[in-house]
């Protein structure tokens, strides 16, 4: 497994991952709006992050984003449609543990909640450690190294290291998150709306570290978000979703700045900004009573 | 609402019928042979023996027999016990009257009083509250038979209000027979739904709803019964309903303690002389009228709780 | 003019753990009849304590100090009948989570009426019948069947419509909003906000609009009081601070938000990470993480000092004056790229 | 998704100081310790021998020789008292030990599992829910005969339903947490993750949850042996000891089922208080 340092946006390499006609239906109990018991979640979605690129997948809740990146780090089985990961059709879902472990090494994920998103009896050093010893055939002393490399990375101190994540703050706790995606040195980081629930002043740190996480390395970026601002500052493509299906799909600042597909437009009109009137954002159909979920 | 109905009847249904499996089997694979009881360890005859055993059945497949019993069961005939020799339906009904009073007694003490203590507990703040919450602390570390001791010791022999002996006859006085049983019976469980009733309560009381019914001015009698009482006795339910259902095991204790001539302590019996049919009559109707009593406090559920209502799970 | 609520040097300690810990310092704001201020900060700044300090709904044991006038009334002094008063006709507060804040095994009808029917007497038929007319202001038809639903069967944006309706059930004169629509998708919250934007300004109504989001509460407030640490730091028209921040905090947090139509190199960050009320330094508790920060600013709480557009507490703000984005510490957050590559490390044998 | 910003503000972050056990919690400690160390020493502390039966001496009142008196048939109350210890802890300890263990393995295995296992193991727990333990107690000493060992056997099967039902929601919420799916992610093996993760952090309860299942293990036993099913006379055992006494009581002498019943309560009230204790330590530590 080889990482090259090659300059992020190598031509002639295969994109490093892909999706071909994704679509995932999940079975549900059978209610008075849902006779056929199907619910679609994610439908014929597609999309090619290059290597080096970062993209951006656009929605909100119910939009079929989350499953989208379930089943791209083989939590979850397609019903239809291929993965590729580095050109090479993916298995459907990794299920054994040396199947995790070689998509492991290839895609890795952020998660939302600082707070669940770390074991809270395990000190950062520990929590970075056991990654460490998943993946290579390191000796103690070259783990130590490469956990106190890890955390000069991400901005930890070394008291934090020592410690458990009840010490630290949301935003620390999100960078050891970042550490542990990045210790099994994978190509493709997934950030789940990973500065969703950070503080203003916290968000922009973490966003800085991204940026320069990837100016550094050659690492791709796939962001789950529902911020468009977030998506603007971090990604250069972005596909946006609506329903389980991709309404439109484009470089960042097309999409932001001269939005197509209705659904875009009113997303686009609801994030409040100078001359933003609350409400004015154009309506959906009359549809949108908001149903029991 | 139908298909909710009917998948706690079904569960309830194979339950019963998975435990009547496993107490006649267990019986079944005792190592002590009845016969010998009903021989008396006196040298019999090949044929007698035989008789016997065709008699009690005890020659047929393990399988046949088991279809038999549930039979009978099903038809209300518990089978033949070996002792006396009689059936055991007959055996049991009186006795079970006993207890049914028994536990219907304990059971009303337990939920008036238990739901009571711990209302006042959580509501007061202070001494009340710390004078309620030491006394279920002491409640919960007292064994029925404990208290039963307790009770016939002090009422035995220094102060002689309640009988502590026998069942009585007459509603009225068997009530009075059955007061000090009853109370022996209530007091671990009473100090056991104080403490939930007044742990749900207290979290009820910090609960954002209640928050938003301050807000709006509404008064504290209202907010009290409306939405702290109301929602607190969700939880509470659950407990009461399987606490209640387990004294029916419970009972067969302070029976004893007591000298009642109920099911407990006809059960006590049985399994001291080897009786097993009636020890399997006995345990199999204990473990259905507990099974049933949990079954209803399930389907009183919805009705307490509306998200509950749609079937289930959310 | 005459305010609607003054609150003065409000200061709040809760007992936590046995130990009496402040959460609001120092806060002092003032909203007329029928305007709008939004009260913004981060985590543990205090916000919705202030607002739950106007609402009277603090946890027991709480301390109190300050002023807090309603109307020309001690708010702080209010009791028993004059409190649920205050309660029911005065203020009504909207919660950010309408899940909780609403009984789960009650239905939405009684959600709506209990208020009218047990502090205002109101029949039960008028009070449905209000009820409906409200769900239908704020855009839920068919009111008559939501009235016998139960929460649950409700998705969160219609919930917090409900909650708005039930909020201005008894037309109250101020509206204390904890953060309304953070829960909310964004396109919801666009529809909710718009909601009670309208409705609010319709029927009258004061808010105090609690929120972490500048842009929204620059959007939908008259004025927007900032606090950081449980202090108001600067207080001011709403278009003015959003163009023209003089208190160094305001102009970073303004700054740190990445932009939905630009795309910024790096970030201007704000280093370190926001304190808590109880953490806060004997001097200005932004000093540490303030880039204009000199040896005055640790001596002693600032002063508000007034100027044409609200009041800004700094103790360098005559030297400072206005402040761009370049008021923001740019801290690099990571050590300069010293090693080769990050990546090949581990590989070595 | 976006609820998750509701929990981070609702209130100021508070440090978690741990206030310990509290004066309370280790009264507690003291007494189970003296309990223990009474149980493994009682031979040497026993004054005379606990089965030593002599009718002349009967129902004696407390004296230099007998300090607490003897029992019907005249043997020394304090001697039978204390080696009576032995017998009515360690049935506890064993049902606690065997249930929490083979509860929690069921637990976590079936959470980890889920699908139609969790769906059996549920469904059997359910069933086995429907015996209550002194029931089940008093069906396994029918076929096994009366004794310690056939009580404890039955009290284990009816303790496992209610341990595993505890341990297994914690599980299943300990398995939804993101940390976990960030393990699976990385190819952390599913036993690794179990014991190392998830049973680490459901520990505290897991304690709290046995310290509770103790009292109530030593309640079921001795109410077993007081209905004459479980430990047999003449041995000396709590339980035991207040049923033997109970026709002295008649003849106004309670000394011996008084004490007896003393001991059970003081025993069965020091772990309750002790459980109650590490179930509040172990909320907070999951907040």
């Amino acid at each position: 497994m080889t990482v090259s340092n090659a300059s992020p946006a190598a031509p002639d390499r295969a994109p490093v991952l892909q999706a071909r006609g994704l679509r995932r239906v999940f079975r549900v109990p059978r209610t008075a709006d849902r006779p056929s018991g199907e619910l679609v979640a994610v439908d014929d979605v597609s999309f090619t992050l290059p290597c080096g690129g970062s993209l951006a997948i656009v929605g909100e809740s119910g939009s079929g984003k989350t499953t989208v990146a379930r089943m791209l780090v083989g939590l979850d089985t397609p019903t239809a449609g291929d993965i590729l990961i580095d050109g090479e059709p993916a298995g459907p879902r990794a299920r054994s543990r040396t199947q995790r472990r070689i998509r492991a090494r290839k895609i890795q994920m952020v998660f939302q909640d600082p707070y669940g998103s770390l074991d809270r009896r395990q000190t950062v050093a520990s929590c970075l450690d056991e990654i460490l010893r998943v993946h290579f055939d390191l000796s103690a002393e070259q783990r130590v190294a490469r956990v106190a490399e890890l955390a000069d990375l991400v901005g930890l101190d070394e008291r934090m290291v020592r410690g458990r994540p009840t010490a630290l703050s949301g935003g620390q706790r999100q960078r050891v998150a970042i550490a542990r995606a990045l210790a099994a040195e994978p190509d493709v980081v997934i950030l789940d709306e990973a500065v969703a629930a950070l503080d203003v002043s916290i968000q922009a740190q973490v966003l800085n570290l991204l940026a320069d996480i990837r100016d550094r390395t050659s690492i791709s970026y796939l962001l789950i978000s529902h911020d468009l601002a977030v998506v603007r500052q971090l990604c250069e493509e972005a596909i946006v979703m609506h329903c389980g299906s991709v309404v439109e799909c484009g470089p960042t600042d097309r999409i932001l700045d001269d939005p197509q597909h209705p659904y875009t437009q009113r997303l686009r009109a609801s994030v409040p900004g100078p001359g933003w009137v609350p409400g004015a954002a154009p309506q959906p159909s009359e549809t949108r009573a908001g149903e029991p979920t | 609402m139908i298909r909710f109905l009917l998948g706690r009847l079904v569960g309830l249904l194979l339950t019963l019928w998975i435990s009547s499996f496993v107490v006649f089997a267990a019986l079944y694979l005792a190592p002590g042979d009845p016969i010998s009881f009903l021989t008396g360890g006196r040298e019999v005859s090949p044929l007698t023996l035989a008789e016997l055993r065709h008699q009690y059945q005890l020659d047929q497949p393990f399988l046949v027999r088991y279809a038999d019993w549930l039979g009978g069961v099903l038809h209300g005939h518990l089978g033949q016990s070996i002792v006396a020799h009689q059936d055991v339906s007959t055996l049991i009904g009186a006795r079970a009257q006993t207890s049914a009073l028994l536990v219907g007694y304990a059971a009303v003490l337990i939920i008036l009083g238990g739901i009571a203590a711990g209302t006042i507990a959580a509501l007061f703040k202070g001494p009340l509250d710390s004078g309620i919450t030491l006394g279920t602390t002491v409640g919960l570390a007292l064994p029925s038979f404990v208290t039963a001791i307790a009770l016939i010791s002090v009422f035995a022999v220094d102060v002689r209000w309640f009988p502590v002996f026998g069942d009585g006859s007459g509603l009225l006085d068997r009530l009075w027979h059955l007061t000090l049983p009853a109370i022996a019976l209530a007091v671990s469980s009473s100090a056991l739904i104080a403490r939930i009733t007044r742990g749900a309560l207290r979290e009820e009381l910090g609960r954002e709803h209640v928050e938003t019914a301050r807000s709006r001015g509404i008064p504290r009698r209202k907010i009290l019964r409306r939405h702290v009482l109301r929602n607190g006795m969700i939880p509470v339910t659950t407990v009461a309903g399987i606490t209640v259902a387990g004294l029916v095991a419970g009972s067969v204790v302070v029976e004893r303690a007591f000298n009642l001539n109920g099911l407990g302590s006809f059960l006590v019996q049985s399994v001291a002389a080897n009786d097993f049919p009636a020890v399997q009559a006995v345990v199999l109707l204990m473990v259905a009228v507990f099974v049933i009593l949990s079954t209803v406090v399930d389907l009183l559920y919805p009705l307490i709780d509306p998200r509950m209502a749609r079937g289930g799970t959310q | 003019m005459t305010e609607l609520l003054t609150v003065e040097d409000l200061r709040v300690a809760l007992p936590v753990q046995g130990q009496m810990r402040t959460v609001i310092h120092q806060a002092s704001f003032a909203i007329g009849p029928g305007e709008a201020l939004g009260l913004i900060g981060e985590s543990g700044s205090g916000k919705s304590m202030t607002a739950r300090a106007v609402g009277r709904l603090l946890p027991a044991g709480a301390q109190v100090s300050g002023q807090i006038m309603f109307d020309g009334e001690p708010v702080l002094e209010l009791a028993g009948a004059a409190l649920r008063r205050y309660r029911t006709t005065d203020v009504a507060m909207i919660f950010q989570d309408p899940r909780a804040h609403i009984n789960p095994v009650r239905t939405i009808g009684d959600f709506l009426t209990e208020g009218l029917r047990s502090t205002l007497g109101m029949r039960r038929r008028d009070a449905d019948r209000k009820a409906v007319s409200l769900l239908a202001e704020v855009g839920v038809e068919d009111g008559e069947r939501r009235l016998r639903q139960y929460p649950h069967q409700l998705s969160g944006g219609l919930l917090q419509r409900v909650m708005i309706a039930s909020a201005l059930v008894a037309n109250p004169r101020l509206l204390l909003a904890d953060e309304p629509t953070t829960a909310l998708d964004v396109t919801t919250q666009s529809e909710v906000m718009g909601i009670l934007d309208r409705l609010r300004r319709d029927h009258g109504v004061a808010m105090l609009f609690i929120t972490h989001d500048l842009e929204l509460a620059t959007a939908v407030c008259d004025r927007i009081s900032v606090l950081y640490a449980g202090t108001v730091v600067e207080s001011q028209d709403a278009e003015s601070l959003h163009a023209a921040p003089r208190h160094p905090y305001t102009a970073a947090l303004l700054a740190s938000r990445p932009s939905l139509t630009v795309r910024a190199r790096r970030l201007p960050v704000i280093g370190g990470r926001p304190l808590a009320a109880f953490e806060a330094p004997e001097g200005c508790a932004f000093t540490e993480r303030c880039r204009w920060a000199s040896p005055v600013c640790e001596e002693g709480r600032p002063a508000p000092e007034t100027h044409d557009h609200g009041q800004v507490n700094c103790h360098r703000t005559t030297e400072l004056g206005i402040l761009g984005s370049e008021a923001v510490v740019t801290e690099p957050v990571i050590a300069e790229p010293d090693k080769s590559s990050v990546q090949s490390r581990g590989q070595q044998p | 998704m976006t609820t998750l910003t509701l929990r981070r503000r609702a209130l100021p972050r508070v440090a978690r100081t741990d206030p310990g056990l509290g004066p309370v919690g280790w009264t507690a400690i003291g007494v189970i310790a003296l309990l223990a160390l009474i149980a493994v020493l009682a031979p040497w502390l026993a004054p005379h021998d606990p089965n030593n039966i002599s009718l002349l001496d009967a129902n004696l009142g407390s004296s230099g020789d007998h300090l607490l008196g003897t029992d019907a048939s005249g043997r020394d109350l304090l001697s039978r008292l204390l080696v009576g210890a032995r017998s009515s802890l360690i049935g506890p300890l064993l049902v606690v030990v065997l249930a929490t263990a083979l509860g929690l393995t069921v637990a976590i295995v079936s959470a980890w599992l889920g699908g139609w296992v969790d769906a059996v193991v549920s469904r059997i727990l359910d069933i086995l829910f429907a015996f209550p333990g002194v029931l089940l107690a008093v069906l396994v000493v029918a076929v096994f005969r009366a004794g310690l060992g056939a009580a404890v056997a039955a009290l284990v099967i009816a303790y496992i339903p209610y341990i595993a039902r505890t341990v297994r929601s914690a599980a299943l919420r300990e398995k939804s947490q993101p940390y976990i799916t960030a393990l699976t992610i990385q190819g952390v093996g599913a036993p690794a993750i179990c014991v190392r993760h998830i049973l680490a952090n459901l520990m505290p309860l897991i304690v709290a949850q046995s310290t509770l299942t103790f009292g109530y293990a030593m309640v079921d036993l001795a109410a077993v042996s007081f209905l004459g099913l479980g430990v047999q006379p003449p041995t000396a055992d709590w339980g035991v000891m207040v049923s033997t006494g109970q026709p002295s009581i008649l003849n106004g002498y309670p000394q011996e089922s008084l004490y007896a019943s003393a001991l059970i309560v003081l025993a069965v009230g020091a772990f309750n208080i002790l459980g109650d204790r590490f179930t509040e330590r172990s909320q907070r530590s999951t907040r």
